[in-house]
């Protein structure tokens, strides 16, 4: 096995136990995590396909991981916000008790 | 000779480096650095704890401590052993590993970020390209041991005292990082060494440090003040406000990880003044070009002393501030101001040199400076008390 | 102007700061245990039991009726009283503490056992240096720790022990005159009986309402 | 292969599955800062200083700080059960796991084992810099006008309304 399918498997992994963390967990705020990790494993990618690409002078997978950095610190703040504006509405964060438009 | 003494601790390791085997130097000269570090600047830890104490006591008329050896210099030594001594109590409730890793890593974390500090000519354990980067970053995992100790301790109190210092560190974490930029904006570069390289030579006796222009100096203060509420110091030190909140965030702690709080504090607040020394202050340089023969790593302690100074004279002489002031003050008049210094720093880069900048970039932080301290004294809204029995 | 309060502060705390060096007068800190303050008269804490003479058995004036004890806020003083009696100061026959403990470890100096205490017999100390490596035994001042002679008590609060011997002399003083009267009355009696068995015996019921008021012993005399 | 990566590699999956696992909510951020260290130091390892730095500035200063600031405001301490009790947590796990499986399969048959990258790339802060400005000076613009429009409006959804607090 070569550097780089290890770190696409790492990065596999890491975006496995982020879906299954967003799909099993009931807690509002341990989904928007599982979500951010998801982000994070695409971000191993990049870094590692620009790590082992013929121009790695190009910067593309350095620059792509910057920006989603912030884009993942801005979804996290308004997530997170989105959250403790439902839980005043409802009192709870869990996911499975937040049905009020439920047929 | 003076490059001689300057560069004795340099010499020194290279020479033991010499008696290990080529492919262990590196790590070899990683541990040295580290070993070196730990000693000097918790040296320099326990000189400061005696010396605020004197200080103090000197500022409200009394002697301070003078019974642990001559003068009481050998106070901090009585303190250690008292500390360690001491029953390590872990309350019932608490969440056992949490609660133990959490002066743990608040330490490892304090004394992580000298690794990026450059106490001398070639003196820094790696000159890192990101350095500055480096320091906020490891700076900033402090604020998450301080919660880690606030929650696991299972205490109001200590709840309490974590959430204020969180949300004081997170505030105050934003304009000192922006004012600390101006001087990366000046120089050009994220290293440490760098840095401090750029604000070598002199004009005449003066040196070239970022301090003496208009936005270094608005910047230095911004930073200063920044570093006083990072490192929950007086007058910001509402989240350990003893008459409140007992100690805040540590108050389940006894024995020696209090002892390692404490120290952590004292770390921290070395560092971010070590920090503004690199950035503001020239680094190891000498203040005037006639004094360059006396070694580059004594300049830089005495800077530090001198800053530690600043900071024992400042706890004694202000109170304490309220949570809204605070905040009012963080947001809504460093915040600008610091970007408003930004501004200014980019105005000096592409205004021609000579008195027009000086005096396009003093009247627009003056002018600003007066306006935002304006508003913030606009916001009084307390009406004059009553007091309904006792006129 | 902002921060001009802050450098007033500053220039306030580095006056004080230089001046600590300069002006002796400035730092107001006794050293303690080397010098200490001139104790003022006033001064006072745990309490300690007062006796006349030299000797501290026989001269305590504590009669152990426990007032001090019933009254003690913190019930801080156990005192076991005699089974036998001895004569006071003044010859009368008392009880006295057989056991008079005090806890200083409890005790809150509030002075009301002095208060109370009807005989002048507990006092006021000055001492508080009474630290101690026992934290139970050393701390339980028993009566021979208590007891301390009158003339330290003159030593001490000069002014107030000179009232209470006023005050006890003239007690003292009345509780003689009344001896004295009790006895003149009792030998009346006894010279009035004597003189009534000699002239008239029937006359008895006379004899008695006259020495109603000098005591048993004429009494029983006249059944 | 070096045994550093397969280090980092561990702490990097332990400290996430944690944080996918745990019962308790804050132990599950802190365990996803764990996790957050382990793969900053692997873009460290990888030659991407600023990136890793970042990742650390981020996740561990202002995230995680973030979460378990909204854990405490929401109070969330309800029965969380353990995963995989009901059918629909059941497939969730089976629908990762079936995820996992066609990503490994595909990366270990896509990528031929032909040596890759010999000398580590240098991204220097200089060098980010100068992309940033130039190149990528527009994403940059809009990632900035993007952040600001978060922060105000992250600050209007957390501010509780007048007459709403009870």
């Amino acid at each position: 096995m070569n550097p780089l399918s290890a770190y696409l498997l790492l990065s596999a992994m890491l975006f496995s136990l982020g879906l299954a963390g967003a799909l099993t967990r009931r807690n509002a705020i341990l989904v928007l995590i599982g979500i951010e990790l998801m982000l994070n494993s695409a971000n191993l990618n990049f870094i590692a396909f620009w790590r082992y690409s013929p121009h790695p002078e190009a910067l593309t997978g350095v620059m792509f991981v910057i920006f989603s950095i912030g884009i993942a610190a801005a979804e996290a703040a308004v997530g997170l916000s989105i959250i403790v504006a439902v839980y005043r509405h409802f009192r709870t964060t869990d996911l499975d008790k937040i049905n009020y438009l439920k047929g | 000779m003076p490059e001689m003494i300057d560069q004795i601790f340099v010499r020194l390791m290279h020479w033991i480096i010499g008696y290990v085997p080529t492919s262990l130097q590196p790590l070899c000269s990683a541990i040295l650095s580290a070993v070196a570090i730990l000693v000097v600047f918790a040296t320099i830890f326990a000189i400061i704890t005696v010396l605020e104490r004197k200080g103090l006591g000197r500022m409200q008329n009394r002697y301070g401590p003078n019974r642990a050896g001559p003068w009481g210099l050998l106070q901090p030594a009585a303190d250690g052993i008292k500390s360690l001594t001491k029953e390590d109590i872990v309350p019932h409730s608490s969440d056992q590993l949490v609660h133990l890793m959490a002066p743990i890593l608040i330490v490892i974390t304090s004394f992580l970020v000298y690794a990026v500090v450059p106490v001398g000519k070639n003196m820094v354990m790696a000159d890192l390209n990101a350095g500055v980067l480096f320091f906020f970053a490891v700076g900033s995992m402090v604020e998450l041991s301080v919660f880690m100790a606030g929650w696991s301790s299972r205490s109001k109190y200590s709840l309490l005292g974590a959430m204020r210092a969180i949300a004081q560190m997170i505030s105050y974490e934003i304009p000192l990082v922006l004012s600390g930029v101006v001087a990366i904006m000046a120089a050009g570069s994220l290293s440490t060494v760098t840095i401090v390289n750029m604000q070598a030579g002199y004009t005449g006796i003066w040196p070239h440090w970022y301090l003496f222009t208009p936005w270094g100096i608005t910047g230095y203060i911004l930073f200063m003040i920044g570093a006083t509420a990072e490192s929950n110091r007086c007058p910001f030190d509402m989240p350990e406000g003893e008459s409140e909140i007992i100690a805040g965030y540590f108050i389940e702690y006894s024995g020696f990880k209090f002892a390692l709080f404490f120290v952590a504090e004292y770390l921290g607040m070395l560092a971010t003044s070590a920090m503004a020394i690199t950035l503001f202050l020239g680094g190891w340089a000498a203040p005037f070009s006639f004094l360059t023969w006396i070694p580059s790593w004594f300049w830089f302690f005495a800077k530090l002393l001198l800053m530690m100074m600043v900071f024992i004279w400042i706890r004694g002489t202000l109170p304490r501030l309220r949570m809204d002031q605070l905040m009012n003050f963080g947001w809504k008049f460093m915040l600008p101001l610091s970007l408003i210094n930004l501004f200014a720093a980019g105005l000096w880069h592409f205004l021609p040199s000579g008195p027009t900048r000086w005096s396009v970039d003093s009247l627009l932080l003056l002018l600003s400076c007066f306006l935002l301290s304006r508003g913030l004294r606009r916001n009084k809204w307390f009406q004059e008390r009553t007091y309904r029995f006792a006129s | 102007m902002l921060g001009e309060g802050i450098i007033k502060g500053l220039a306030e705390t580095a006056r004080n700061f230089f001046g600590s060096y300069v002006n002796k007068e400035r730092l107001t800190t006794v050293q303690y245990p080397e010098e200490r303050l001139p104790r003022i008269e006033a001064t006072r804490d745990f309490p300690f039991l007062v006796y006349d003479g030299d000797d501290w058995e026989k001269g305590l004036r504590c009669v152990a009726c426990q007032i001090c004890e019933k009254e003690c806020p913190p019930k801080c003083i156990y005192i076991e009283k005699s089974k036998d009696k001895k004569p006071d100061a003044v010859g009368k026959p008392q009880n006295y503490p057989a056991k008079f403990d005090i806890d200083v470890s409890v005790c809150m100096s509030c002075q009301i056992c002095v208060e109370v205490c009807p005989f002048d017999a507990i006092k006021m100390d000055v001492q508080f240096e009474l630290s101690s490596d026992d934290r139970f035994g050393g701390l339980l001042l028993t009566k021979d720790k208590l007891a301390k002679s009158n003339e330290y008590y003159h030593e001490i609060h000069p002014t107030e022990a000179a009232g209470v011997d006023a005050a006890l002399a003239e007690d003292r003083e009345k509780e003689k005159e009344k001896q004295r009267l009790a006895a003149a009355a009792a030998a009346a009696a006894a010279a009035a009986k004597a003189a009534a068995a000699a002239a008239a015996p029937p006359t008895t019921v006379a004899a008695t309402k006259d020495g109603a008021g000098s005591g048993g012993a004429a009494k029983e005399e006249a059944k | 292969m070096t045994i550093s990566f397969l280090l980092l590699a561990a702490i990097t999956i332990t400290g996430t599955a944690a944080a996918m696992s745990l019962k308790n909510a804050v132990h599950c951020i802190l365990a996803l800062t764990l996790g957050m260290v382990g793969l900053a130091a692997l873009y460290l390892q990888l030659g991407a200083e600023f990136v890793g730095l970042t990742q650390i500035l981020v996740y561990v200063g202002a995230v995680a700080i973030l979460a378990v600031f909204a854990i405490m405001m929401t109070r969330s301490r309800t029965s969380e059960t353990a995963a995989g009790s009901d059918p629909s947590r059941f497939s969730g796990l089976v629908t990762a796991l079936l995820l996992f499986t066609v990503l490994a399969v595909a990366i270990c048959t896509g990528i031929s084992s032909q040596t890759l990258g010999g000398t580590p790339p240098e991204a220097t802060v200089h060098a980010v810099g100068v992309a940033l400005m130039q190149r990528f000076i527009l994403p940059l613009e809009i990632i900035g006008v993007l952040l600001t429009a978060a922060l105000i409006g992250a600050g209007m959804l957390a501010i509780e309304e007048k007459g709403e607090g009870r």
